[in-house]
């Protein structure tokens, strides 16, 4: 018999959470023990971050990852966890105009820049954005997964970048895995995005 | 044929909502009072799990509860090597032991670490021919190896059979599994040449780039779940009785799949989505259970590993006149597959063997769950195989389109254990169109020439696979306001089929596409069963239940413009959404006039009366739910004859870098040869990331146990090395032979799955050029193997070794 | 004090198995012994006001070990400073290349021990280090006199014997789990065995650290340092002898 | 904490000290417990994993005296947070110390270039996937190497200088700043120190859980790359499996400083054949002083790999080494 679980793992455990600032109360599960017991100098957790061009108020806990924050705070959903790590792009979003990992940011690094996700590209009558339009007309997605993180770094590589030739629509959109294999039909959208963008 | 769809590009309903974000896969969904599980996996590759103390978890605030396997299976779990939902035997390390529902991931994951598991640990094996040896350790409790309807059972070999089989001879234990077609032994004896080799070919995983979440609720005894699937309907009544939930009950919600390639496609193989289910009713709050990556990686599925031993043979002129194959699958911790007997068909297809033997033997391992992936079997043997026909054609002084052409499969050919007749085959003129486009003739002098340490090779691939069903149903509705419902059951896994085939109904009825609605996405929509959606099938099988149900629309249309307008059916036609008169096509009326009447009419018109009887129940299910609410038109579709076959053809150009091992593709094309476009950018897509598969099967992608200790180290995108931008090629050359077929009613086959295993072979084939002919016989052929090979390195791997990236 | 004397952790699948000695303990003996030191030497002192006569070390000198014995003393003393200083050097983050040294030095130790081994139990007077009965109520009895070695000598003789065995023995089976030049690390000993002989070896190296620091302070007190200088050139004078021995038991060659 | 698959970020304190003193002052009070952030692209894999569990993390990206491109009068100072797309792309760098910026431009992908420092990439963590994986191995402070052994995989580790560990030096930006003899800037409370890159880096040899001389308190915040090898003839190469995201099988970085055909003086440094960026003197030795040629590069490929002793499955990186070398001496 091996016991794979003993009391080892507890005392692991309770010493994660209690160096975490967060041992365990009887009260309304984490939040109060965050609230109450934090440390002079940290974050603050309510804090206002602007998506889309909207200021938003928002409880973030310090080690809250951008994409949790929008999807689960925001129910900015567009923004898809593939991997969680940082190696498939699919959470990819801009940040001052700058396509990064969603999964891989605090929420709290970036609480001072501008946000832009998938759900905020579209024109105010509500016609797609020159990628979005291009991604369609292409027919660029398969399952469609790793789209909004392909249309995120289409549109910041378009920004930096608004005539690149394949090869370097190419480099600039090496960092999102499409497992469906439709690279050549992402890179056909961005190329006909900048046409018409 | 001049079609109003067929064979034209449309913006499928579904895509839009991909690219702003806003169409909704499981994960995204949300309910009130939502509590989130979590799983605690197995730590061990084989194991009994003897006691399960959560009493601390439990305690724990925010913790909701727990589900484990004896909540799931009160009556002891299932003896089969299929994947369990929750399980007390675990086979693998990663699979589900029992999930923890707490108010949010964090508190679940922390609440896990609470849970004390007191596991037996019992012997494990991660290649096959370590179990297959005398005294190797058995993957399940029972034996290596599942017979089917017998159980478990054991299979060994002497240590000097595995001994010879690694050293590239014919094993001569007696195999689990056979078929053979033709005087093999007169086969070889008429050949002039004869390659033989041992094999292998890796195993790796889906990794769908969707984890495989699933959130459930339970409504005035409705079980609601939220799930993945490349199935719709054909995934549903099996969930269902999984789950343990009437099919009536259950309502299966699933707009967007992100990707499947094999094992989404039926319910066996993602039994996880029943933990939520089963937690949502055993705690009554809605679950939401986010899988991670690694466990995508562990449950989600892989392809076999196949080590075999070839034998083929081939006359001066260069038509194969025998091939014996011998094959080992390796059929993981859970799971399994027919890997080995579809990359024998494969062949046969492929290359009209005249004689030909098939052998097999399946054994378990304690590594990832298997299954069913793109191409299984087949896209693996062709990577072996392709090398091998540039061999003899080298060997034969044949030009090595030629010796292609000369086996290809024609109309009239049959392949297979049975001797299947193809309902149609056009592969000469799929290789042609290849070689036309690819210009085969102009760059085929550039093979094996040198510039600095690169190398230029070439390579032709070809791919096949039975690529259609047939037996399913189909609905469709005219509503009185003039729209067209079609009931699809097809799933939404990124071909855009769902779609595709649905407009075999519009091109009946001669529609206009805006005034037809695609309805799908939950079965509470009332949709008709589809084939399960793997093998490449859906456009033949779903194709042909979209005619025959608007088939049946027409007919019943006519029928009552008929009995309203006078005359007989046949008298009329349609057009511009109007039934009219042939010889008069002002008498007639509009389809919303006609579905108008229809309602007035009732009885057979709008489904209740007059259906056919032998429906799938879960399409009788729909009918009877849908009838009175509108003309309908209802179908079962008959089976078909012949094997239809999908074939494809690529021929790459790489330059290979000797002294790095890398190479870049200089030029790739894809042809189809899949009956009738039906669609020509959902076909384009097909080949496009068949191809991106075939690079990753032949060259980069990996399934890694550590042998000391059975745990995963390819559990991420990183490790298990699946290709990014720019590990593929920045333009991939498409086209199609675009011959219809004779079985279905718009001519059309399937392509998934051949579209990449013609890639996996040319470039396998292409990097034995660039290297002089050499043949790895294995797949992948990595980098280090490259440079080793170059370097004249024989490293220490295990021959046939399954689980190491040397392969 | 941290984690107690054992330090746990994870083996490949997550079992709970011993990783080996914790090492905040290297600090509680430091401090024990060194606390144990100073109060004897204190203790001494007060003591040394009674004027203790100090025998002579001029006159007729015998020989108290043979110039071989000496030499293995000396190798085995250099091996084990050397031992310890070079395990001791990561734990306490001195940034060294330490395991090279480390290993040499424990086979220098491990076949200096054996030497050792063989050649008392067949060339040497065996007896004369055994403890006997009579031995323990020697420190008790001033009139009560040695052999050619003391209780005290004895007992620092076997403590130091059992516990270099340990480490020797563990530290030759981890040597076995490295790669050396004589062969490549197998990794073919269960990690909760290994984490076994990696305690063994930490609670004997602690021990050691102990011992060896009470053994150079012994040595270095003046009442006891021509005991030290016997071990440099091999002998005590005749006064010092029978200051201390009691010569029907221990009667010594005359040195050169 | 391999047992199952942990996803979340658990409860971990965030500071954003905004100045330098503060940063710095609170590395030194939190010590052990407190972790460095810098783009965090090699930490929330650590943190979700709860294979590491630091009781606050310190973000240091908000100090501007740590960010930026700035020409000094000797060379170029580059603070420690600044991304690595920065310095791709930055022109002063592409212009004088091109190794440099073709080094960063293949550094994982687009997303992790844009967020991730020079710093990070400079200090990032062995990639061994055991380690990775959590295991308690020597690395992570236990008793054994699940890597080095029999069956052990370990194609992606080390050929050189392997002490019980056998993890490699990811980082494409090392073996550049090596062979162009930066000098690392440390700080720490009690004040600066400069660390030659070379001497940056540490084998387990010595530090069996660290790859670099970092004490606890201490940041690198600048690195600083003299005038010496600016303009010289650069050569970067990194062979991967995959040609994004993936770490180098082996890469090369040199400077060659070339006059009339013959080589003056010389670095040559490759990565992921040891712990540390290994500094090819024997190389460097044989070439200086002689005419830069094909010829020259095959005569002493071999040398590179003088006292390799590779694992079961890393035998390739023996010859991928030498090639590289060769194709860097061959310009």
């Amino acid at each position: 018999m091996y016991p794979v679980n003993p009391k080892l793992t507890r005392r692991r455990f309770i010493k994660g959470v209690i160096a975490s600032g967060a041992a365990a109360t009887s009260t309304s599960i984490w939040y109060a023990a965050n609230g109450a017991e934090r440390p002079p100098g940290a974050v603050e957790r309510l804090i206002r971050i602007n998506v889309n061009g909207q200021v938003r108020s928002v409880d973030v806990p310090p080690q809250e990852t951008l994409a949790s924050t929008l999807r689960y705070k925001l129910g900015l959903t567009g923004t898809k966890l593939g991997c969680n790590r940082g190696e498939c792009g699919a959470c990819t979003v801009l940040v001052d105009d700058i396509p990064s990992y969603g999964c891989s940011i605090l929420t709290h690094s970036v609480k001072a820049m501008r946000i832009e996700t998938v759900e905020g590209l579209e024109s105010a009558n509500g016609d797609l954005h020159p990628v979005q339009q291009a991604f369609v007309e292409e027919l660029s997605p398969q399952c469609g997964y790793c789209t909004p993180g392909q249309v995120m770094a289409a549109v910041g590589l378009l920004r930096a970048n608004p005539n690149p030739t394949r090869e370097e629509a190419r480099q600039g959109m090496a960092g999102n895995i499409c497992r469906c294999g439709s690279y050549d039909s992402y890179l056909n959208g961005v190329m006909r995005a900048a046409e018409i963008g | 044929m001049a079609y109003m769809h067929i064979g034209k590009d449309f913006v499928p309903p579904d895509a839009p909502g991909k690219v702003t974000g806003r169409i909704k896969y499981s994960e995204d969904y949300t309910r009130e009072g939502m509590v989130y599980a979590r799983l605690l996996t197995s730590p061990v590759p084989h194991g009994r799990v003897v006691n399960i103390d959560a009493s601390a978890a439990l305690a724990m605030d925010g913790v909701v509860g727990i589900l484990t396997a004896d909540d799931v299976y009160p009556d002891g779990e299932p003896q089969s090597t299929g994947l369990k939902i929750l399980t007390n035997e675990p086979t693998l390390v990663g699979e589900p032991i029992l999930a923890v529902a707490a108010v949010d991931e964090k508190t679940a994951e922390s609440a896990m670490a609470l849970i004390s598991l007191t596991i037996e640990r019992l012997p494990f094996v991660l290649d096959p021919l370590d179990s297959l040896r005398e005294g190797g350790a058995d993957a399940y409790t029972g034996g290596n190896t599942f017979v089917f309807r017998q159980g478990f059972a054991q299979e060994k070999w002497t240590s000097d059979q595995i001994t010879s089989f690694q050293n590239g001879r014919e094993p001569s234990a007696e195999p689990q599994q056979s078929w053979e077609y033709g005087d093999l032994e007169a086969g070889f004896a008429s050949s002039d040449f004869v390659y033989e080799t041992s094999f292998s070919t890796a195993g790796y995983p889906h990794m769908s780039m969707e984890p495989r979440s699933a959130m459930a609720y339970w409504e005035n005894g409705k079980c609601y779940l939220h799930g993945t699937s490349q199935s719709l309907t054909a995934l549903a009544e099996p969930m269902a009785n999984i789950i343990g939930v009437p099919l009536e009950d259950f309502v299966f919600i699933n707009e967007a799949t992100g990707g499947g390639f094999g094992q989404r496609s039926r319910a066996g193989s993602i039994p996880s989505m029943a933990i939520p289910a089963r937690f949502s009713q055993k705690i009554n709050r809605p679950v939401m259970m986010r899988v991670t990556r690694e466990e995508e990686f562990t449950i989600g599925g892989a392809r076999q590993g196949l080590q075999g031993w070839i034998k083929v043979g081939f006359r001066s002129d260069g038509s194969m006149a025998a091939m014996d194959m011998y094959c080992v699958s390796d059929s993981g911790g859970k799971g399994g597959g027919g890997d080995a007997n579809s990359a024998a068909a494969g062949v046969s297809a492929l290359y009209q063997s005249e004689a030909m033997r098939f052998r097999n033997t399946s054994i378990g391992t304690n590594t990832g769950h298997r299954g069913a992936q793109r191409g299984p079997g087949e896209n693996q043997i062709m990577a072996i195989v392709a090398p091998i026909m540039d061999k003899a054609a080298e060997a034969l002084g044949l030009d090595r389109l030629a010796i292609r052409k000369m086996n290809a499969a024609q109309n009239g050919d049959v392949s297979g254990s049975r001797s299947t007749p193809f309902t149609s085959a056009y592969m000469p003129e799929a290789l042609e169109m290849a070689a036309e486009q690819f210009d085969w003739e102009g760059r085929k002098s550039r093979s094996r020439q040198a510039n600095g340490s690169k190398v230029t090779g070439l390579g032709i691939g070809q791919g096949y696979h039975n690529a259609g069903r047939s037996g399913m149903d189909g609905i469709v509705r005219m509503l009185p306001n003039g729209r067209l419902q079609m009931h699809t059951g097809v799933g939404n896994l990124g071909t855009y089929s769902y779609a595709s085939t649905s407009r075999a109904a519009a091109e009946v009825l001669k529609m206009s596409w805006d005034d037809c609605d695609i309805i799908t996405g939950r079965t509470d929509r009332h949709l008709a069963i589809s084939s399960p959606q793997d093998g490449s099938n859906s456009i033949f099988t779903n194709t042909r239940t979209a005619y025959g149900a608007a088939q049946d629309m027409l007919a019943k249309m006519k029928e009552i413009a008929a009995m309203d307008l006078g005359g007989a059916a046949a008298d009329y036609d349609i057009d511009g959404s109007r039934v009219y008169q042939i010889t008069d096509n002002t008498v007639g009326m509009t389809y919303a006039t006609v579905a108008q009447r229809a309602l007035e009419l009732g009885g057979k018109f709008t489904g209740e009366a007059e259906v056919p009887e032998d429906l799938n129940s879960l399409t009788a299910l729909s009918v009877s739910r849908l009838a009175g609410s509108a003309l309908m038109g209802i179908y079962h579709d008959p089976r078909h004859a012949g094997n239809p076959p999908g074939f494809a053809v690529a021929m790459i150009e790489i330059e290979l870098d000797t002294e790095t091992g890398k190479f870049d593709i200089i030029e790739l094309v894809n042809i189809a040869e899949c009956g009738t476009v039906v669609h020509p950018q959902g076909l384009k897509n097909q080949l496009v990331g068949g191809a991106v598969w075939g690079i990753g099967l032949s060259v980069l992608e990996r399934h890694l146990y550590d042998p000391q200790n059975g745990i995963p180290a390819s559990t991420g995108f990183w490790q298990s090395k699946i290709p990014t931008y720019l590990d593929t090629p920045a333009n991939i050359g498409t086209g199609w032979v675009d011959l219809p077929d004779p079985e279905n009613p718009v001519g059309a086959r399937g392509i998934g799955e051949p579209s990449m295993g013609s890639v996996s072979a040319a470039l396998n084939a292409a990097i034995s050029d660039a290297l002089d002919g050499h043949l790895f016989d294995a797949a992948p052929v990595t980098t280090d193997m490259i440079i080793n090979h170059v370097a004249g390195i024989s490293e220490e791997a295990i021959p046939l070794a399954q689980n190491n990236f040397r392969g | 004090m941290g984690e107690g004397i054992v330090r746990y952790k994870y083996d490949v699948w997550g079992d709970e198995v011993i990783l080996g000695v914790s090492w905040d303990l290297l600090w509680v003996v430091a401090v024990a012994v060194l606390i144990l030191l100073a109060a004897h030497a204190i203790i001494m002192a007060v003591l040394a006001n009674k004027k203790m006569d100090k025998p002579s070390s001029e006159g007729r000198r015998v020989l108290r070990h043979e110039t071989i014995d000496r030499l293995f003393h000396w190798i085995m003393a250099g091996s084990i400073l050397l031992l310890i200083l070079t395990g001791v050097a990561p734990i306490i983050g001195l940034r060294i290349d330490w395991l090279g040294l480390h290993w040499i030095a424990g086979l220098v130790l491990s076949f200096v021990v054996i030497f050792h081994i063989i050649r008392s139990l067949f060339w040497q007077d065996f007896k004369s280090i055994i403890l006997a009965p009579r031995d323990f109520g020697e420190p008790f009895d001033s009139a009560k006199k040695p052999g050619k070695y003391s209780f005290e000598q004895k007992g620092m003789h076997w403590a130091v014997t059992v516990v270099v065995l340990a480490v020797v023995v563990t530290g030759l089976l981890m040597f076995l789990q490295i790669d050396t030049p004589f062969w490549d690390r197998t990794n073919s000993m269960p990690e909760s065995q290994l984490g076994l002989v990696f305690l063994l070896h930490g609670l004997s190296t602690l021990a050691l650290v102990a011992l060896a620091a009470t053994h150079i302070y012994f040595a270095l007190r003046p009442e006891k340092f021509f005991y030290t200088r016997s071990m440099i050139s091999g002998w005590i004078s005749e006064d010092e002898m029978t200051a201390n021995h009691d010569t029907s038991r221990w009667s010594p060659e005359e040195a050169d | 904490m391999v047992a199952t698959s942990h996803d979340v970020m658990p409860d971990i304190e965030l500071y954003q000290p905004t100045d330098e003193a503060s940063a710095l002052a609170l590395a030194n009070t939190l010590g052990s417990d407190g972790w460095l952030l810098g783009g965090g692209q090699d930490t929330y894999g650590w943190l979700k994993d709860r294979n590491k569990t630091p009781a606050a993390m310190i973000e240091l990206t908000q100090v501007d005296a740590w960010k930026g491109i700035r020409e000094t009068a000797d060379g170029v100072e580059i603070g420690a947070v600044t991304t690595i797309t920065e310095i791709a792309t930055n022109p002063l760098i592409q212009s004088k110390y091109a190794l440099l910026s073709t080094a960063a431009g293949r550094v994982a992908s687009p997303q992790i270039r844009n967020v991730g420092t020079l710093g990070g990439n400079l200090v990032q963590d062995a990639r061994c996937w055991y380690y990775r994986r959590g295991l308690d191995c020597y690395r992570a402070g236990g008793n054994i190497c699940y890597a080095d052994s029999p069956e052990g995989l370990n194609r992606e580790h080390a050929l050189f200088g392997s002490s019980r560990c056998v993890a490699v030096s990811p980082s494409d930006t090392a073996p550049a700043l090596v062979a162009l003899d930066a000098t690392m800037v440390v700080s720490s409370v009690g004040g600066q120190r400069l660390i030659a890159a070379q001497d940056f880096f540490v084998g387990p040899a010595r530090d069996i859980t660290h790859m670099t001389v970092l004490n606890e308190g201490e940041i690198l915040t600048a690195v600083r790359i003299p005038n010496t090898w600016a303009n010289a003839e650069f050569y970067f190469e990194k062979v991967a499996d995959r040609n994004v995201w993936d770490f180098a099988l082996v890469n090369v970085a040199a400077a060659f400083k070339v006059s009339g055909g013959t080589i003056e003086d010389v670095r040559i440094v490759c990565g992921a054949v040891e712990c540390v960026p290994r500094r090819l003197d024997a190389v460097e030795d044989a070439i200086r002083g002689q005419q830069r040629s094909e010829q020259l590069a095959e005569e002493v490929a071999s040398i590179a790999s003088e006292g390799a002793r590779p694992l079961n499955y890393n035998h390739f990186k023996v010859p991928l080494m030498e090639n590289l070398v060769k194709r860097a001496i061959r310009g």
